[in-house]
């Protein structure tokens, strides 16, 4: 609270920190919501997101949960479905495939196949991609994945203030919303302005204004992302930076509207390329924005390799600035 | 709460009339799938009538249920009106679940019915939630799980089990155990096929009973209850049953022999109690027919009902998908 | 044998029955060859593809195997490592959610992680697709999913002779091969060539030539597509029909190939439209072919809901003939 | 196959080696990692040395071992040269993996070591296979698969005691029982803390064993092995034991008291045995100093072996990722 003028001052924090405090807002908020998932309570949370929640907050409210992925999952559905507002943390995505089933086959469905009787209110938080050199198993980006599945909602917060205020709208929604961190974005610093009134979980958000070609991106990418468009600036090259932030539904709208300025387009994304989020992208543009385009559409992916350890081939197996501003530098100047 | 179950008249009466319910039901089912009415996968419930209905006795309304594919049984027990039942086997938008899910996807929000699960073991980790849910809303209902031998075999029963244990959820795990799934002999799945000794690597208690008596189910399903409730843990009731017809409509029963279901139909949980009562003089013969009169009556109205249903429009194809609210 | 010309006349069967003689011709041919899965012995397959083949060949052979698709395609995976050549049978793709932390985690990283000291030469089948009512859970069009998966090759047999022939081959590979077989093929009919000398497992195949636009699309989709291109025959359209076949590694020369001619293309594609496999080859060829495109890239998938059980609704989910023809005639007549 | 220990001069003396081996090298590892010479998640396997020497001492060249992703000391235990070892944590092409593995994914196809599994549970499944595998071709090999306390609460463990109990598969299910995963203790994991017992719900043979003293870990292991071969069946070996240091490199341990950590050092399996050798006179004081010395030199040579080493070319990033052929 600044004494002068009455209003308080932003704070800076970490990514980690945000997502801490939305957390132990929404449960302070809102009795129904608790939060359970592997090593969260005692341990503080294996990024350390929880740390000292389970003693303010209860461990009925921080709930530590056995190893067993499908079977806390498919509780946090049960539990959404008999009225509390799960919040379920899986560590990572790349565990999540042990509770996929649970996620596709009955959190996605039960709301459309009981003919609207029930509604699954129940959020699923995640740490997604590589970059700390944990090797193949540790490393996948596949939000991607989710992103297909009618049913769910997909966010992908890459800002403090996404981490901070996304979460509330996800537990409002009457839907399972999904939402991935980036483990490389944990320990991003960023002023957060003490209130809030733009963020929402269902559009994109242009974070730099550019004429010359749109990069679309969102999560981990987006900072390689925002350095590309720089170092394009100072090549005279104009970049609109598209943040999605809502994995599913897609905010086409951003996204034409900004294609139709910039006539080029360049999709980043951590996935591996074939299948990745990108694909999508790429196809709605090609099929909504076709007579807009003045270039090919291009894509900065991961390498169609399972992550390897060592630091020199993890980093040329995920996309890196450079690649993104030789690929929108090409495609403005060759275009 | 009542461990007790009293063998008065009325009481009978009522285990017979549900069970015969499910039984003239699903042969109806069984005619209309024939006649291509119903269509999809469907699994009758002929020869484990006693399960659902002894242990859906003894719930009471807060209660939840979870059930699998294999639910016309649970969903006609705990009170899910059979119009709306039938109906949905149609596919008919007056369905329970507007034709949306069909034979294998029964819900109904009135009696806390969540589902008819296709997916083997889907349903023991939804149970586990929905049991949370209610102990940390202070509501004092049990979920009673249903789910057959065959998903003892998944990993989802060893976390469930072990989730419900550990954190004292008041689940009745139910196992249908009806010595196959599908075409899997339980001593060809499972290493050690005494299903209810398996609880004790969860320390939770368990029972096995004969699921082809009615009775024994009720009076095991009671007392495993009272046990839920005095102690604050899951039980695990092992019904033993068998299923007379084939797995679903597609099954040439290769895996099994026509003397082991003669033998089997012997037990028959709905012509056991019948002699029984009739026997012991408890129902008389007459009221036997007029039981069958009405259920007969009840299951051409719900035909009826269906055959006039109407089918849900192709423009509320993608309506729930994302719901706008959660109904209350 | 025709007596006559001492060449044996081409058989009729079903793609069901192609399936089965490809599993018994591998099992004889090689020792180390064996199918487990879900009631393969027994009870012979859930779609009858095994029948008869326990009596056989034996119960080590075609193994029944617990409920347990973590587990038991896990052991596949450890038994190919130890030497064998495992056919695992997952009953339909539906459950294979169950044992993908092993397909992504295990089979697709040991190789590259282990750097080469070993080898997943597996095959795992699966039937997928939706068409025969049986509603949410039971009706995922999930292939695609699976070939966003480095490590992984993912085959789609949609006649008759692919049924047949591409097992050998897939069996003969060293790494984990993927092949879908979709529901509403197994009653299919075709003339079945006795010797066969075209299949592989790393082309596409045009299965229709024509001029003025391309359809691709691959598994039970391929015969609904080829009625749509007779139907714009009569109107005077030639559409040329694409059969993918293999889903990773996609054989993007045969695709480019044909836009280049047609420079029109609809892909077709029985998965969700958001994030299905038509979306990444809508991607590959707004970026390779772009120049040569004449109109926008259309696809037609799924809706975006559950499958429902009641037949209206899932003939109105799932893409049909009518919607293609429409879909090719706009880009034709439009563009 | 021999299921009996003889504990003479030459036995001890390579028991000892073994462990102190393993102790040395990975306090080298912290150094390094500390440095940032090792990067990646590592987990070390301070206190539990007892568990793999035992074990893998009772082992035979041809059987097979899978482990997770603490397991140095099985790498080390098996005869995986120290060298290859540490250019792997390195990321040096000249590691085991070429340095595209990393401290979690530790493989060697020679002494037949596959991995080094960082998925909690998810080496289970991969050992059900290599022993129906090696069954399968006629090979009397077993395979050993470890596992922590943490991978039990996995429905992958389920299925994998059953399917190997079902398929009587040889394998040693062996838990390093450490009392934790990560920061959750196991009485806070598993409604039954007692491990062994729940091999009964398979009809698998089990014991829980002392896992700090080597010697009772390899007679345990021993007779566990003789059983698999005798009877043709798994067995499943629980071994308590405690890890002295962090979860992994990342852990503040809120989660345990130091004066817990005390008391199980005090149970320290390379001091116990050194202790009771040096003062049962088995072996003299001088020899452990040669023992040390020879450690030292080897670790040493390992981390020059590892500075000194390359690489992979950033070309061959792709290579390996789909396999030309089988590697035999
Ligand atoms: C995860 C999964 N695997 C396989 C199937 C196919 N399937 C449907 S029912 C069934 C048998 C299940 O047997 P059981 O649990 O004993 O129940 P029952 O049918 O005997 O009532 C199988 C294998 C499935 N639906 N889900
Ligand atoms: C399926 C899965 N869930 C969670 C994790 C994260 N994780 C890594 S190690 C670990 C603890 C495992 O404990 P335990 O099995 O007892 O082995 P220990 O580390 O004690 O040796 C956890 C939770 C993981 N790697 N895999
Ligand atoms: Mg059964
Ligand atoms: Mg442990």
């Amino acid at each position: 609270m600044s004494a002068a003028t009455g209003t308080p001052a932003p704070r800076r924090m970490t990514y980690r920190e945000a997502c801490k405090q939305a957390i132990r807002a929404a449960i302070l908020a809102d009795p129904r919501v608790f939060l359970m998932g592997e090593d969260v309570a005692r341990y503080g949370g294996c990024y350390a997101v929880t740390k000292g929640l389970a003693a303010e907050l209860g461990e009925a409210r921080i709930r530590d949960t056995p190893l067993s992925e499908n079977g806390y999952v498919g509780a946090g559905i049960g539990a959404a479905i008999a009225g509390m507002r799960p919040i379920v943390e899986i560590m990572t995505v790349n565990f999540s495939l042990l509770a996929l089933d649970q996620i596709v086959n009955s959190a996605a469905t039960i709301p459309h196949m009981s003919g609207g009787q029930f509604a699954v209110p129940l959020v699923i938080r995640m740490a997604t991609g590589a970059g700390l050199q944990l090797a193949a198993q540790h490393s996948h980006s596949l939000e991607g994945w989710y992103a297909h599945v009618p049913g769910l909602k997909i966010l992908a917060p890459a800002t403090v203030e996404d981490a901070r205020h996304m979460l509330q709208p996800a537990l409002d929604d009457p839907n399972p919303v999904l939402i991935f961190e980036h483990v490389m974005l944990y320990n991003r610093e960023d002023e957060l302005e003490p209130s809030i009134t733009g963020v929402d979980i269902v559009s994109a958000k242009i974070r730099r204004p550019g004429r010359d070609i749109t990069l679309v991106t969102h999560g981990g990418m987006l900072f390689k992302t925002l350095e590309a468009a720089a170092v394009l600036h100072e090549e005279g090259i104009e970049a609109e930076v598209i943040d999605l932030r809502v994995l599913r539904p897609l905010d086409m709208a951003t996204i034409l509207g900004s294609v139709a300025r910039t006539r080029r387009v360049v999709i980043v994304d951590e996935g591996w390329k074939s299948g990745s989020l990108s694909a999508e992208v790429a196809a709605r543009i090609a099929d909504e924005a076709f007579y807009e385009l003045d270039a090919p559409i291009r894509r900065v992916c991961s390498r169609e390799v399972p992550i390897p350890y060592s630091a020199h081939l993890e980093k040329a197996a995920l996309p890196q600035t450079p690649a993104i501003v030789a690929m929108a530098r090409g495609l403005v100047k060759g275009g | 709460m009542n461990d007790k179950v009293h063998l008065d008249h009325e009481h009978v009466r009522d285990l017979l009339t549900a069970m015969l319910r499910i039984r003239r039901f699903e042969e109806k089912c069984f005619e209309l799938y024939q006649s291509e009415k119903i269509r999809g996968f469907m699994h009758l419930y002929d020869g484990e009538e006693a399960v659902s209905v002894g242990v859906i006795e003894a719930l009471e309304p807060k209660d939840a249920i979870v059930a699998t594919y294999r639910e016309h049984g649970q969903a006609l027990a705990r009170g899910i009106e059979m119009n709306a039942l039938m109906a949905e086997l149609y596919g008919k938008q007056e369905g329970c679940c507007r034709g949306r899910g069909g034979s294998m996807h029964v819900f109904d929000r009135a009696t806390r019915f969540y589902g008819g699960n296709a997916i083997v073991g889907g349903g023991l980790p939804l149970a586990v939630g929905t049991a949370l849910g209610d102990k940390m809303l202070g509501r004092s209902a049990i979920t009673a799980c249903f789910f057959g031998d065959g998903a003892v075999d998944e990993g989802s029963f060893h976390e469930s089990m072990n989730l419900a244990s550990l954190w004292k959820l008041p689940v009745l795990f139910v196992c249908e155990n009806n010595l196959y799934s599908m075409g899997m002999a339980l001593e060809r799945a499972e290493a050690e096929t005494h299903i209810a000794r398996k609880a004790a690597g969860y320390s939770v208690a368990s029972a096995a009973v004969d699921g082809m008596d009615v009775v024994a189910v009720e009076v095991a399903a009671r007392r495993a209850i009272a046990q839920i409730h005095a102690t604050s843990t899951p039980y695990l009731l092992e019904c033993q049953t068998y299923r007379f017809r084939a797995h679903s409509m597609f099954d040439a029963q290769l895996y099994r022999t026509k003397p082991e279901i003669e033998t089997w139909r012997k037990k028959d949980p709905v012509r056991q109690l019948q002699a029984w009562l009739e026997q012991s003089g408890m129902l008389h013969a007459d009221e036997i027919t007029g039981i069958e009169a009405d259920i007969a009556a009840e299951v051409g109205a719900a035909v009826a009902f269906a055959e006039a249903g109407t089918w849900e429009p192709v423009e509320e194809l993608e309506r729930f998908t994302i719901m706008d609210r959660v109904p209350q």
